[in-house]
């Protein structure tokens, strides 16, 4: 046993709940704590407000359990990792145990709005004031217990009871979600069986965690021969099942708005125009590794292109066919890509940023301006915007609107793969690695930029043609800077150049938000946070693309001294095994 | 034989050319228009004179701010506007304090002092808490990758100052010794605006000995110029850059302190705009030069300030002064196109 | 002491070296860029590491100077670990370098420059070692308070090497001191690196010019492609027909 | 190849989904609803809900025995204008709390389903889509700002679901080339009060320049123009110049020089608290503007306003709908209802009654409208509804009385002016 | 010799590109008139006339600093010279851009090795044929079939490149970056090659190797220019190599050519030897 190795694990230990404890009292000064009580997690027991906190407690203890990179061979004793975890996890509580003490004594709530008595209340876990304080110190004994103990547990045990725990809290944050679903199946019973009040019930929540557990169990144990069993199928059979997969895939999403209703159909149309969004600018920064921060432009201007060409109330009163106007749209997207790209394209990678930011606040402010009111209207925009004419369809209602967006999604992913895997994705590739290199193998650099802004162009006129079309209408208010970050981000969360990607990100980014309003609050907050988070933690994103995910990690064992100049030397002698 | 390609004056030369001969016709005419007009006296433009002037100090103050930070890092530190707005928020709430105690307005020296010490020590832990999380394990990564942290931390900053403090623009305590005019030569002038200047170019001048003249200093201007050779020279570059992030966020601080001076209402999301616009002066200048950050404040502050009315009234353009931020990012788009490296910057 | 990879014959030296590499491994990436090298200079020794382009010279220093962490072996000064050390810790134990490509700080004046080699002897008088280097090279004394960035090759060598000295080191690294320069400014920079070393101060000379790096050097190794293949005194060397062949230029 | 092969698949298959949609989409959904077509459909089915229903265009809401009446709300309630929207929903609630006392309509109890209209045309579609997407929600408060009300109105007009909006001003809701059919509101048209300022400056104030700033907003763009040109019509006036600044802003200086130099003797700026604040400050230290006149909106009608203005504000005229409602049931009833609902000592903005009359017209259309079935169902024919809500004539709420005409315009504009001394609002006009 | 190297080099001789340049004109391929480039007040190269005749290899030596990649950067448009021509075929390039001037045939090589380091080696060797590949983007969006045929072809020539240069089929698909060293240079030759050069530059190509990998480089650089008919620009610091394989040798010292010519002559001049080889060396 070494002891200055056990000491420096208890100190990082008590680290992490100090963390604990500023990660909880931050959750619960900018609000959610508060914000977010009314959601039952499991109603009756547990809230999300609640959950939030203790999350952020439960997080740091469960690290700290872990060992760290020094440890050597083999895991620390049994006793350690609990002890680590209670440490944390009890210094994480009697944090907040202070900090409700703290909040006591002073009038906190004179500069943070947010910590009122109400806050407290929930974090004393909803006990007069010293119960509360003292009850924190339990649970933070318990958490700490769970943690040690769910690190001890063996990983084909520890996965699915975690899978379990998290699918209790989705399924239960999904509840407008599958309520309405449900609704719409004629299923009320089932819904009141497991949701009530916007949480699971009691034995809802206890079905669907032992329905996970099982899976999960069943998956660690006996996947892996399920798994080789597919990867022995011969080939033909096994394509067959792709193509069934495949087949049922197509025939979800072509029956998907009629399943979830027409409001469901809505947010799945914004995330639609989100994902188109998504698929433009993952050409431009994915592919290109041009950071384009305002985006935006291209959004507003297919949108109010599309206006001013199909209401008949614009200037110009043409009152085109939304398919008639969709090719100028789109037109006018490729132009005001080539001239907005063709002179920023020289700029290097933060100042090209930057420029784009500006032109894309250069737009909006144009727009709005009493300068061009005559065009755009100004601030009272542009009203009547036809939906598209085909047959008889009324594509106002968003059940029909999905259609066209989800054919534009297709075709839009359709080329960028086209592309990706073409001479030209090759060319964007090596361009973003090294553009010097790049245009010394023959790849016209110029030529290249301009292509990827263009089409990027492309696909954020059409997602503002529809955008201009979903509303009826369009005002410049909302066509600002946090569209460009929201792509930016949904990007960044799936995974840079990667189509998958996008698509996820734009339902956890743009799709959640609209189900879960608590969250409209912090949706910013999080956005930034995700950048952050991803950059530090995951580069490459949820779903990486290959050639990504080699990029990025590019640099992480080239170890050079300013980056590594403070605290102790890391490299320790590997060969102390600490004994029992 | 000698041929010359036809491909040499590309379609992006073109409307890079389309683009100058534009802008200088633009702001010829336009000018000439409305000069020749002769809405606004000598006393007018004199008036937007010197609120230029006053804006562009503390465009310049926060600038000074991504200079260092580019200055030793290379990066735009996108979140610098959040520092500054961070300081300036926080004093608030001490300057109502003082203000409810009458200190504020009984002893305005001190409780000036304590404003702008709140301020600056708020921006400078911000900005030190700022590069230790999310710059300083990404300085080896690709450079897209600290520049899309630099925007997360921007929005993380600004919504959980938003979240911390409310979301409604609150206003300063009145400050009563600095409120009328000064005379100066004959001309009155807001005595905010004379301190806001002449503080400004005090602190900008203690920087600028701070970084000729101190070993600190020349420990920056040594990791600026080669990191791995400063640290052969024994510096320690990691709490250089520290420093310097926290110099940038005690200038931010301070700046924060005299835009209440100017404007007296602070909110969560006061710092994007000065933070972008003073960007743009760093870059004016010449980004990685104190004194072309300090110019380029000043002639941004002008250029806003007169610009929009002189370019565009004798134009006939409606509500000119709703343009103001086009004319700043117009501005700095041409100067990232045909001047990357600013007006006093040097060619890397 | 556990030496892996069979060692190349050595002299036989004193215990207790200045400066000792112990099979150190380094890579840039996963590029390995040092394969087990293992060296050792003795105080008042000049030491040359020669080998062509890319051989793992410059690496050599930079893992000795700390840019570079060794991801396996030892560097020990005077007994001492120093891989894990942040490179600024280095420098106070007494290794100072003088980069190749000469790195000097272009937009600080000539004396400035000077004041930064001594950063790490906070708060002592330097004037001493100030006049020392400008008694060594009389050119910087003249340009004082000239901006370094406009001064010629040589003399912004010889900027480099006495901003070195400035930190009174007890080992000098010089990396490539006379690339770029004239012949006539070699022979310069060399006669002074006798001078220095002539002084007390102890040199690890990395030279492509192999021949003056032996010549004015006690011992040498020999690098190639990240491993040391020969050492031995510098006029073995120099005799050596491999290395005659391979470095000198002579076919 | 392959993966060429696939794509023309989907390709394939999706036309022939689209072309699928053609027939069942066509059939149910060709609603235009047009207000003068489906208003005789109820006249003579006399009372069997089943017939009524059937002729109605877009049928019942059915409230089976026991159930309650839901009604919906779209308001701004997160973000920076919560406060808005929280205080419309505070003043609907109120209104259907106080029915439930006395047992509800017919029997039923009102419950409400709260969505958000994030003040934006974005978030108005998605609440609007929301709330149709219920086929119980009978009629819907809402929105709180115009950008949202213009998709809302559409959506829910479509859909045959009443909408009254406490908030809306802007004049293009209730313009009859763009008012949607389900479309009323309680809150005033700008066009009143642009008007009513236009008016005061100058028969009161007796001016005849005047320079009018907006700040980019719907609702001051609007107010302005409708000032500027009742100011150059009804007085003969001059405009020296109309401005704008972002909301934003916090430097008025530049902006207040170039105003001065048209030499104006009132600035109408009908902007918000904070700039608005600035703008009066920064107006009184420049030089030519010492004795211009200077009038706001009611924006600019808020406790934070005299606080951040200080002495500046006092001499400015604001416009704004007279809130002093002095009957007795918003004092005796309305009030104690809403601070106890929302748990405060003063109301956090300022149409809550204007949402508690829209409330109360609505349930008292439903109960006019409704029928009762066989079995104790309640149906409320929804064209019948809108009608009935659109009938409203010489209603006495608490905003005033009230007269619904066939744009949707119900309010009962009582604009008033009130001048700032010491640090409070003082009504001066018009003089009762 | 490394069986890939032979094999490979058979192969290729099938190709068009040897077949097109078999007439033996001794013509200059490269002209350079005069060129001086300056950095502020620095002068990298002064007034430097170079010629590379047809199918000949020809090696740029000097010290380190001397100025020879900042010549190599403006042969191939990475730099702009300040002054002075540069010829290739007749045709004027400068002010053309680095890609145009792949176009016309110039490739290179780097000498601190740039591959595109995250993309495969296969890949690199593609992109490397980019500017002898003619479908559009558009071409690509509708997957005609000659995207489909270009594309093959392309993989195909780029294995006979990796074949040519002795890179083992098992490296095809492994990032670039994770080939070993000696690997890397020939992978970058590979992608130079891809483009169908008359001209290749080759910057310090054995840097890095040892006695045995620099002499089947140097046997492979003589090769390549038998078996294609190409040209080479040589910097180079193994006088064992430059001596080995040039028809003629240029010294640049401080941006100046101080010497021209045969091998023989240049390993006897004595300016060079002072310069360069330095003078103890035969003292």
């Amino acid at each position: 046993m070494n002891d200055t190795m056990l000491g420096r694990f208890y100190r990082r230990a008590a680290g992490l709940g100090l963390l604990g404890t500023l990660g909880a009292v931050y959750v619960a000064l900018i609000g959610i704590v508060e914000r977010f009580e009314p959601r039952n997690i499991v109603t009756g027991y547990l809230t999300l407000g609640l959950l939030t906190a203790a999350l952020v407690v439960f997080v740091t203890a469960y690290r700290a359990t872990e060992p760290p990179h020094s440890w050597g061979i083999g895991p620390p004793p049994r006793q350690h990792v609990l002890g680590a975890g209670v440490l944390a996890a009890v210094i994480g509580a009697a944090g907040v145990a202070l900090f409700l003490v703290l909040n006591r004594a002073l009038p906190l709530d004179a500069v943070l709005v947010n910590a009122n008595d109400r806050m407290s209340e929930i974090l004393g876990l909803g006990l007069e004031f010293p119960a509360g304080a003292l009850a924190l110190l339990g649970a933070g004994l318990a958490f700490g217990v769970a943690a040690g103990g769910l690190r001890l547990l063996a990983p084909r045990f520890r996965g699915p009871l975690i899978a379990a725990v998290v699918a209790v809290m989705l399924v239960s944050l999904m509840e407008p979600f599958m309520r309405v679903v449900l609704l719409q199946l004629g299923q009320n019973a089932i819904s009141g069986f497991f949701y009530q009040s916007g949480g699971l019930t009691v034995p809802g929540a206890i079905i669907v965690a032992g329905a996970v557990l099982a899976i999960g169990l069943a998956n660690s144990l006996r996947g892996e021969a399920v798994r080789e069993r597919v990867a022995e199928m011969p080939a033909d059979q096994r394509r067959g099942i792709q193509i069934a997969l495949f087949v049922v895939g197509i025939v979800f999403l072509l029956v998907l708005p009629q399943l979830i209703g027409s409001f469901l159909s809505e947010v799945v149309g914004t995330v639609g125009l989100y994902i188109l969004m998504g698929l433009g600018l993952n050409i431009v920064v994915g592919y290109a590794g041009l950071l384009d921060l305002g985006y935006v432009a291209f959004f507003a201007i297919g949108a109010y292109a599309t206006a001013i060409l199909t209401s008949p109330v614009s200037v110009l009163g043409w009152g085109l066919s939304f398919w008639v106007a969709i090719p100028i749209v789109m037109l006018i997207a490729a132009l005001s890509g080539l001239i907005i790209g063709a002179p920023v394209l020289r700029l290097r990678g933060d100042y090209l940023a930057i420029v784009t930011l500006g032109i894309g606040e250069i737009v909006r402010i144009l727009l709005l301006s009493d300068a061009l009111r005559p065009w755009t209207g100004g601030a009272q925009g542009i009203l009547q915007v036809p939906p598209p004419e085909f047959a008889d369809i009324d594509f106002f209602q968003p059940q029909n609107l999905y259609y066209p967006i989800l054919a534009f999604v297709v075709l839009g992913a359709f080329v960028a793969i086209s592309l990706a895997n073409s001479r030209v994705g090759r060319a964007w590739n090596a361009m973003r690695e090294d553009e010097d290199v790049a245009a010394a193998t023959g790849i016209n650099i110029t030529n290249y930029k301009l292509l990827a802004f263009s089409l990027g162009a492309v696909f954020g006129c059409i997602a503002g043609a529809f955008l201009a079309v979903k509303l009826g209408s369009i005002f410049p208010h909302n066509l600002n800077l946090l569209v460009s970050i929201t792509v930016l981000s949904l990007i960044i969360l799936g995974g840079m150049g990667s189509i998958p990607g996008v698509i996820v990100g734009a339902f956890v980014l743009v799709g959640l938000p609209e189900l879960l309003r608590e969250f409209a609050e912090y949706r910013l907050l999080i956005y930034g946070a995700v950048l952050i988070v991803m950059m530090l933690w995951r580069p490459e994103g949820l779903i990486p693309s290959a050639q990504r995910k080699r990029e990025l990690r590019e640099h992480e064992d080239d170890e050079d001294q300013w980056a590594h100049q403070t605290g102790v030397p890391t490299a320790m002698p590997a060969v102390e095994r600490p004994g029992p | 034989m000698r041929l010359r390609l036809p491909e040499r004056l590309s379609f992006v030369d073109l409307i890079l050319w389309g683009l100058r001969v534009a802008i200088v016709v633009f702001v010829l005419v336009g000018s000439y228009a409305t000069l020749s007009q002769g809405v606004l006296g000598f006393d007018g433009w004199r008036t937007l004179l010197i609120v230029g002037v006053a804006q562009g100090s503390i465009y310049a103050l926060i600038a000074l701010g991504y200079t260092l930070v580019y200055g030793v890092l290379f990066m735009i530190n996108f979140a610098h506007g959040e520092v500054f707005m961070a300081g300036v928020f926080t004093a608030f709430f001490a300057a109502t304090a003082l203000a409810d105690s009458g200190i504020l307005n009984g002893n305005p020296l001190f409780g000036l002092a304590i404003i702008f010490a709140v301020s600056m020590v708020t921006s400078m832990v911000v900005a030190v808490i700022l590069e230790r999380v999310a710059y300083r394990p990404l300085r080896r990564a690709p450079r897209l990758v600290p520049l899309i942290t630099a925007i997360g931390a921007s929005l993380f900053l600004q919504y959980t100052f938003r979240s911390l403090y409310g979301s409604g623009v609150r206003s300063y305590p009145t400050i009563e010794i600095l409120t009328g005019t000064f005379d100066i030569a004959g001309v009155p002038i807001q005595k905010t605006q004379v301190v806001v200047i002449v503080s400004a170019i005090l602190l900008m001048v203690g920087l600028y000995f701070f970084v000729q003249r101190t070993r600190t200093g020349r420990a920056m201007r040594a990791v600026s110029e080669d990191k791995d050779v400063a640290a052969m020279m024994g510096i320690n570059v990691d709490r250089v850059i520290s420093t310097t992030f926290a110099i940038g966020g005690l200038l931010a601080g301070a700046a924060g302190i005299l835009y209440v001076f100017l404007f007296n209402s602070v909110s969560f999301s006061m710092g994007f705009l000065p933070g972008i616009k003073a960007f743009t002066a760093a870059v004016l200048g010449g980004i990685g030069n104190i004194v072309g950050a300090m110019l380029g404040g000043l002639f941004l502050g002008v250029l806003e300030s007169i610009g929009p009315f002189l370019f565009l009234d004798g134009l006939g353009v409606p509500s000119t002064n709703q343009l103001r931020d086009v004319v700043a990012f117009t501005l700095l788009v041409l100067v990232l196109i045909f001047r990357p490296y600013g007006i006093l910057g040097r060619k890397e | 002491m556990t030496a892996t990879e069979p060692r190349v014959e050595q002299p036989a030296a004193p215990q207790g070296h200045l400066l000792e590499l112990e099979n150190v491994n380094a890579y840039y990436g996963n590029i390995r860029a040092l394969r087990g090298v293992s060296l050792y200079v003795d105080k008042g020794e000049v030491v040359t590491l020669i080998g062509s382009n890319g051989a793992g010279k410059s690496t050599t220093l930079r893992t000795i100077s700390g840019v570079l962490k060794p991801r396996t072996g030892q560097v020990r000064l005077d007994g001492l670990r120093i891989d894990a050390l942040p490179a600024h810790e280095i420098v106070k134990l007494g290794v100072a370098q003088a980069p190749e490509g000469r790195r000097i700080f272009s937009r600080m004046s000539v004396y400035e420059n000077l004041l930064m080699g001594a950063f790490s002897r906070r708060g002592e008088k330097l004037d001493d070692d100030i006049a020392r280097v400008f008694d060594l090279f009389p050119r910087l004394l003249e340009r004082r308070t000239q901006q370094a960035g406009t001064m010629s090759g040589g003399e912004q060598q010889m900027l480099a090497m006495g901003r070195a000295l400035m930190a009174r080191p007890s080992i000098l690294l010089l990396d490539e001191p006379s690339m770029g320069l004239s012949p006539i400014l070699t022979e310069q920079i060399f006669d002074i690196i006798t001078e220095i070393n002539g002084q007390g101060t102890t040199v690890l000379l990395v030279e492509q010019n192999a021949l003056m790096a032996l010549n004015v050097a006690h011992r040498g190794y020999v690098l190639q492609t990240g491993k040391i293949i020969l050492t031995d005194t510098a006029a073995n060397l120099a005799a050596n027909e491999q290395v005659r062949q391979a470095y000198l230029g002579e076919i | 190849m392959q993966k060429q092969l696939r794509w023309t698949a989907i390709f394939a298959v999706m036309l022939l989904a689209l072309a699928a949609c053609t027939n069942t989409g066509g059939t149910s959904q060709s609603a235009s609803g047009s207000a003068a077509a489906s208003t005789s459909a109820s006249a003579d089915t006399g009372d069997d809900p089943e017939a009524v229903c059937a002729a109605d265009e877009f049928g019942c809401v059915e409230v089976a025995d026991g159930d309650p009446i839901v009604l919906g709300t779209a308001l701004v309630i997160t973000t920076a204008d919560a406060d808005l929207g929280q205080d419309s929903q505070y003043g609907a609630h109120v209104a259907g709390d106080l029915r439930n006392e006395e047992g509800g309509v017919r029997g039923h109890m009102i419950e409400w389903d709260d969505q958000d209209d994030q003040c934006s045309a974005e978030g108005g579609t998605t609440a609007a889509r929301a709330l149709v997407a219920d086929p119980q929600i009978a009629a819907v408060i809402g929105t709180s700002c115009s950008g949202a009300g213009v998709p809302a109105a559409q959506i829910t007009s479509e859909a045959g679901v009443t909408m009254v909006s406490p908030s809306n001003t802007a004049p293009s809701l209730t313009d009859p080339a763009t008012h949607e059919p389900f479309y009323a509101r309680t809150a005033h048209n700008d066009k009143v009060q642009g008007a009513a300022m236009a008016q005061f400056a100058c028969e009161e104030l007796g001016v005849t320049r005047a320079a009018t700033v907006h700040d980019g907003s719907p609702y001051a763009e609007q107010l302005q123009q409708v000032f500027a040109d009742e100011f150059v019509a009804q007085c003969g006036g001059t405009i020296t110049g109309q401005e704008a600044v972002a909301p934003t802003d916090t430097d008025f200086r530049t902006l207040l020089t170039t105003i001065a130099a048209g030499d104006p003797e009132l600035i109408y700026y009908p902007i918000f608290t904070a700039g608005g604040a600035l703008m009066t400050q920064q107006a009184r230290e420049t030089a030519g503007l010492e004795d211009v006149e200077l009038a706001g909106a009611d924006g600019m009608q808020s406790q934070t306003f005299l606080t951040t203005a200080g002495a500046a504000g006092d001499g400015v005229y604001t416009s704004g709908p007279d809130l002093a409602f002095e009957n007795e049931l918003y004092q005796d009833v309305f009030l104690p209802a809403y601070y106890e609902l929302c748990g405060c000592d003063a109301t956090l903005s300022v149409f809550h009654a204007h949402a508690f009359d829209a409330a109360n017209i609505v349930l008292d259309a439903i109960d006019e409208v409704a029928l009762e079935g066989d079995d104790g169902t309640l149906y409320i024919p929804r064209t019948a509804l809108r009608d009935a809500v659109f009938a409203t004539s010489d209603y006495e709420g608490v905003t005033g009385t009230l007269t619904c005409d066939e744009n949707g315009d119900c309010a009962d504009p009582k604009i008033s002016v009130s001048l700032i001394g010491n640090g409070a609002y003082e009504r001066i006009w018009p003089e009762d | 010799m490394p069986a890939g190297l032979t094999d490979g080099v058979e192969q290729a001789t099938m190709t068009d590109a040897a077949a097109d340049e078999v007439e033996p004109t001794r013509g200059a391929i490269m002209v350079v008139r005069s060129l001086t480039k300056r950095f502020g007040g620095l002068v990298a190269n002064r007034n430097v006339d170079f010629d590379i005749p047809q199918r000949s290899i020809v090696s740029l030596i000097g010290p380190n600093g001397a100025g020879k990649t900042t010549f190599f950067n403006q042969l191939t448009g990475m730099l702009q010279p300040t002054e002075g021509e540069i010829e290739f075929n007749g045709v004027s390039i400068v002010g053309l851009g680095p890609h145009q001037i792949v176009e016309l045939g110039v490739g290179r090589t780097f000498q601190n090795i740039r591959l595109f380091s995250d993309m495969t080696a296969m890949a690199n060797v593609m992109v490397g044929r980019h500017s002898r590949m003619k479908s559009q983007w558009y071409e690509a969006i509708l997957h005609l079939p000659r995207v489909r045929e270009e594309e093959e072809a392309t993989r195909q020539r780029a294995r006979e490149l990796l074949d040519l240069v002795g890179l083992a089929r098992r490296y095809e698909d492994e990032s670039a970056k994770n080939l070993p060293y000696g690997d890397q240079r020939r992978l970058e030759i590979a992608r130079a090659l891809a483009s169908d050069p008359k001209l290749l530059l080759l910057d310090e190509p054995t840097a890095g190797m040892n006695p045995g990998e620099t002499g089947r480089m140097t046997e492979f650089i003589g090769q390549l220019r038998r078996d294609l008919g190409i040209s080479i620009l040589l910097i180079e610091h193994d006088m064992k190599v430059v001596m080995g394989v040039s028809d003629r040798i240029t010294v640049l010292d401080y941006g100046e050519k101080i010497a021209e010519g045969l091998p023989e002559e240049i390993r006897t001049n004595p300016q060079v030897i002072e310069a360069y080889l330095g003078k103890q060396a035969h003292a």
